[in-house]
């Protein structure tokens, strides 16, 4: 179980088999595992089911690449720069299965993971059509009033997040908007912590009230400055909107060179 | 006259910001530029009380428009911490007034279909809703928008319902639809200046009445509207 | 709705009404709402429905002056002062009722309340004797795998929390643990801030990592140094032992002369 | 052989932390002097992995035994944020190791009242079983201890069931217990130096039987013992 320590980005990707149900951190370009997922693909993972609420350039390169064959997600754009083009083209030609969700329900299954309870009732969103499709069931309120909507437990094996600071045994830091992160590191069965930069305990004490993923889950912990890039890691860096730009327009070939390029 | 999309998107911006006058609350999603002005120009001209949930906190102050909604400066302004759960779960308890939502095919019901298309047997993929469904069907005032008007958009019937609810607003580049309770559907509550009854008849999906014009926006308003987006950047949303 | 200000203590408490459900920030002798609770006690206030995972001063507190007619909690202690007199006596005598629960279940309820859901899936703790009379039921799991026990919901009309600092519109900071604090103010309908102190805006920004409390159920901030007394608020003050230990002597005219010799 | 309860809380605190030689992990709630010791004392000389979950936070580092098990400065010295909530998750997702738990009442099944207890007609109200409730029931190796030992703590059956589950070890000033999975019940499984089978029998409520002597702290144990709480407020707990 205990088998966490600092490693290399290469070797915490190694840690990932093929087929996993893997989630990743921040949201659309905003503190996303960026580097990790382009070694996903340097290392040619395949199969991957992908979880998160809303998508962008970590979803669409390995849909992109063939390293995904399902995303569990709300939302999968890249925003102001367009529809994410690789995921699109993977699901309309059935390479890839999208199960989508809402933001919400995904939400649902991931704090029903983190409690340890089979579902958790939802508000009532049956009139959704993905509702039927993903087979979330009602059961009857047991103190009255009806029937309640559930959604069932998603335990990603592992919870990708990308953060400011962290120390060597893999407490973790995030500044500014948390996004689903720490109920991902809740949810998932193990943590690979991707850092900014690795800072010895007492640094990280001094701003514990911003950490809020204990070690305990936490199988590495790899330091990997710009590991966001090109999405934002404040309070370090801003998004790079001029590759999100260049990435939007690539095709496969581009695709195959660009996690080459970017590095790590 | 001659009108640019900077025009279009400023009626739109002042129409929208002059609905939340009376609002508690407002949350917007992502790639929603218009909603963002709105709230902004609401919050200083008219409604200074009004909260807004935001995806990366709670209570923003941006001093301008932002390529994304999830700009990490628009997080250093908030007033304190927010997630996107806690948002989610503020709605489920009825406790959220106006959700702005952005709509790929839009049906007379106010159903939004954000999944995907038909076209024939073609399938066409859309990025998906994000937290409209849950918020279209439980928040109080769904406000809808769209950055286009023809009969693709707004149908009579959704191909996949993503998101159900009833909607208090639905704003396109031509018109503003409302909900008609006693039809059960939607209604054109007023039509833009630029536009005509004609063109939204021929444009829409459904059966639509004539309207009177969209009040146009204040000077102070596009004063406002100015100085928030210098650059532009809201007219990206319209064809 | 909107109808929250900085106000006195004394305004703030007329805001409970007689017979209210309200809940209590902190933990023991930890970041209590104390001199709230004194408060409740001068104005005289019956009939209270107090909820919290563990009380000690406030609930005992309240049970002795008669403010209280039931206790939701899992444990009312007074840790190394030994057993809360007042608690324990009023429960025997009848007079208040202890609506006993695990702290687990008492979270569950929250969780409920807090996002919009009738109740709460939970681990199957169905051997403890209280689950039953609590009315805890089982629903089918609609997924397989049997029988899963649930909570219900549980909305408090106000959570009143102690905190370090807030700004005027009651967006509230919490330096250190926050025990249930964050969740109580999810779930109940209103809140009242009292805080070591008021400060500007933009110094609780400054700290924004540690401001869990967005104003908008926000209907009373009052300023109250050592509003936890005799409680800790860390880092300000440490818990007065020697007063916990007189507390604890204090027959029931001790405990009116108390609250009235202790102020705010 | 004079033995002060300061020698008594030692030699239950020895054996304690060597239990937790190879945990995972350890969960001790309020007013827990004793469990407090062991785990310091098991993280320094035995499994400096051993990960501590506190109320007031995750991994702390105390240099010392506090009046209160929330005391403030606890909270400064630990490797993250954690909250009550979020333990009781952890271990409803069966990810605890060992939880120490008090039982007011302890039955051959291991179960514990910490509700009320009846003498007579008369009601006894109890503090509650905090969390023991979920903890009993979902942690790998639940330690059930006790400072005093006598015929109305160790009952054959507890008169209200807090919390159900099967015991690891169960800690008195007389003996350890441990759980017999063939006998279902709990069977003896060292008795103190001081004491003898001829005293746990007469003071237990149920069948019990002989077994060695607990080992004796060694005196490194001993040394940091004294260092942790060299005040002795360890005692007080004892009876």
């Amino acid at each position: 179980m205990k088998n966490m320590s600092v490693m290399s980005l290469e070797e915490a990707v190694d840690l990932i088999e093929n087929g996993s149900l893997i989630c990743l951190s921040g949201n659309l370009l905003y503190r996303i595992p960026a580097a990790f997922v382009r070694e996903l693909a340097r290392q040619g993972k395949r199969d991957l089911r992908v979880m998160k609420t809303a998508g962008g350039y970590d979803v669409d390169l390995l849909c992109g690449l063939g390293c995904a064959k399902e995303i569990i997600a709300g939302f999968v754009s890249f925003e102001a720069f367009g529809l994410a083009k690789n995921f699109r083209r993977a699901v309309e030609e059935g390479r890839v299965k999208y199960s989508e969700n809402t933001c919400y329900s995904v939400i649902a299954a991931l704090r029903a993971a983190a409690y340890g309870v089979p579902f958790m009732p939802i508000a009532d969103i049956s009139k959704s059509y993905f509702v039927k499709e993903r087979g979330f069931k009602f059961v009857e309120n047991p103190y009255g009033g009806g029937k309640v909507l559930t959604v069932p437990a998603i335990k990603p094996e592992f919870a990708i997040i990308h953060v400011q600071k962290a120390d060597e045994d893999g407490n973790a830091l995030i500044y500014g908007p948390w996004f689903e992160d720490v109920l991902m590191a809740r949810a998932a069965e193990n943590i690979i912590i991707t850092t900014e930069m690795i800072v010895p305990k007492e640094d990280l004490r001094r701003d514990i009230d911003a950490v809020w993923i204990p070690s305990y889950k936490v199988r590495a912990v790899v330091e990997v400055p710009k590991g966001a890039y090109p999405g934002a890691c404040p309070p370090y860096y801003e998004m790079d909107f001029e590759m999100m730009e260049k990435y939007a327009s690539l095709d496969e070939d581009g695709l195959r060179k660009h996690i080459w390029e970017v590095k790590p | 006259m001659t009108v640019t999309l900077l025009d279009k998107a400023n009626y739109m911006i002042s129409s929208m910001a002059r609905l939340l006058k009376d609002a508690e609350s407002a949350f917007m999603g992502v790639a929603s530029f218009l909603p963002f002005m709105a709230i902004i120009l609401a919050k200083r001209l008219y409604n200074p009380d009004l909260i807004w949930y935001s995806i990366v906190g709670y209570n923003p102050n941006p001093k301008h428009l932002p390529m994304s909604t999830v700009h990490p400066w628009i997080s250093k302004y908030c007033d304190a911490k927010l997630q996107l759960a806690e948002l989610f779960d503020i709605s489920a308890r009825g406790e959220l007034d106006v959700v702005f939502l952005a709509g790929a095919q839009i049906d007379q019901r106010g159903y939004l279909n954000n999944s995907h298309i038909y076209i024939g047997e073609r399938r066409i993929q859309l990025p998906g809703g994000a937290g409209g469904a849950l918020l279209h069907a439980t928040a109080r005032r769904p406000i809808v928008w769209q950055g286009k008007h023809d009969t693709r958009i707004f149908v009579k019937e959704v191909q996949r319902i993503t998101a159900a609810g009833k909607p208090y607003r639905v704003f396109s580049p031509l018109c503003i639809f409302r909900f008609d309770d006693d039809l059960g559907r939607l209604v054109v509550d007023s039509i833009h200046p630029w536009s005509s009854f004609e063109e939204v008849k021929e444009n829409t999906g459904f059966e639509v009445n004539d309207a009177p014009p969209t009040p146009e926006p204040s000077d102070e308003e596009i004063e406002l509207i100015e100085k928030i987006d210098p650059h532009g950047i809201r007219k990206t949303v319209l064809e």
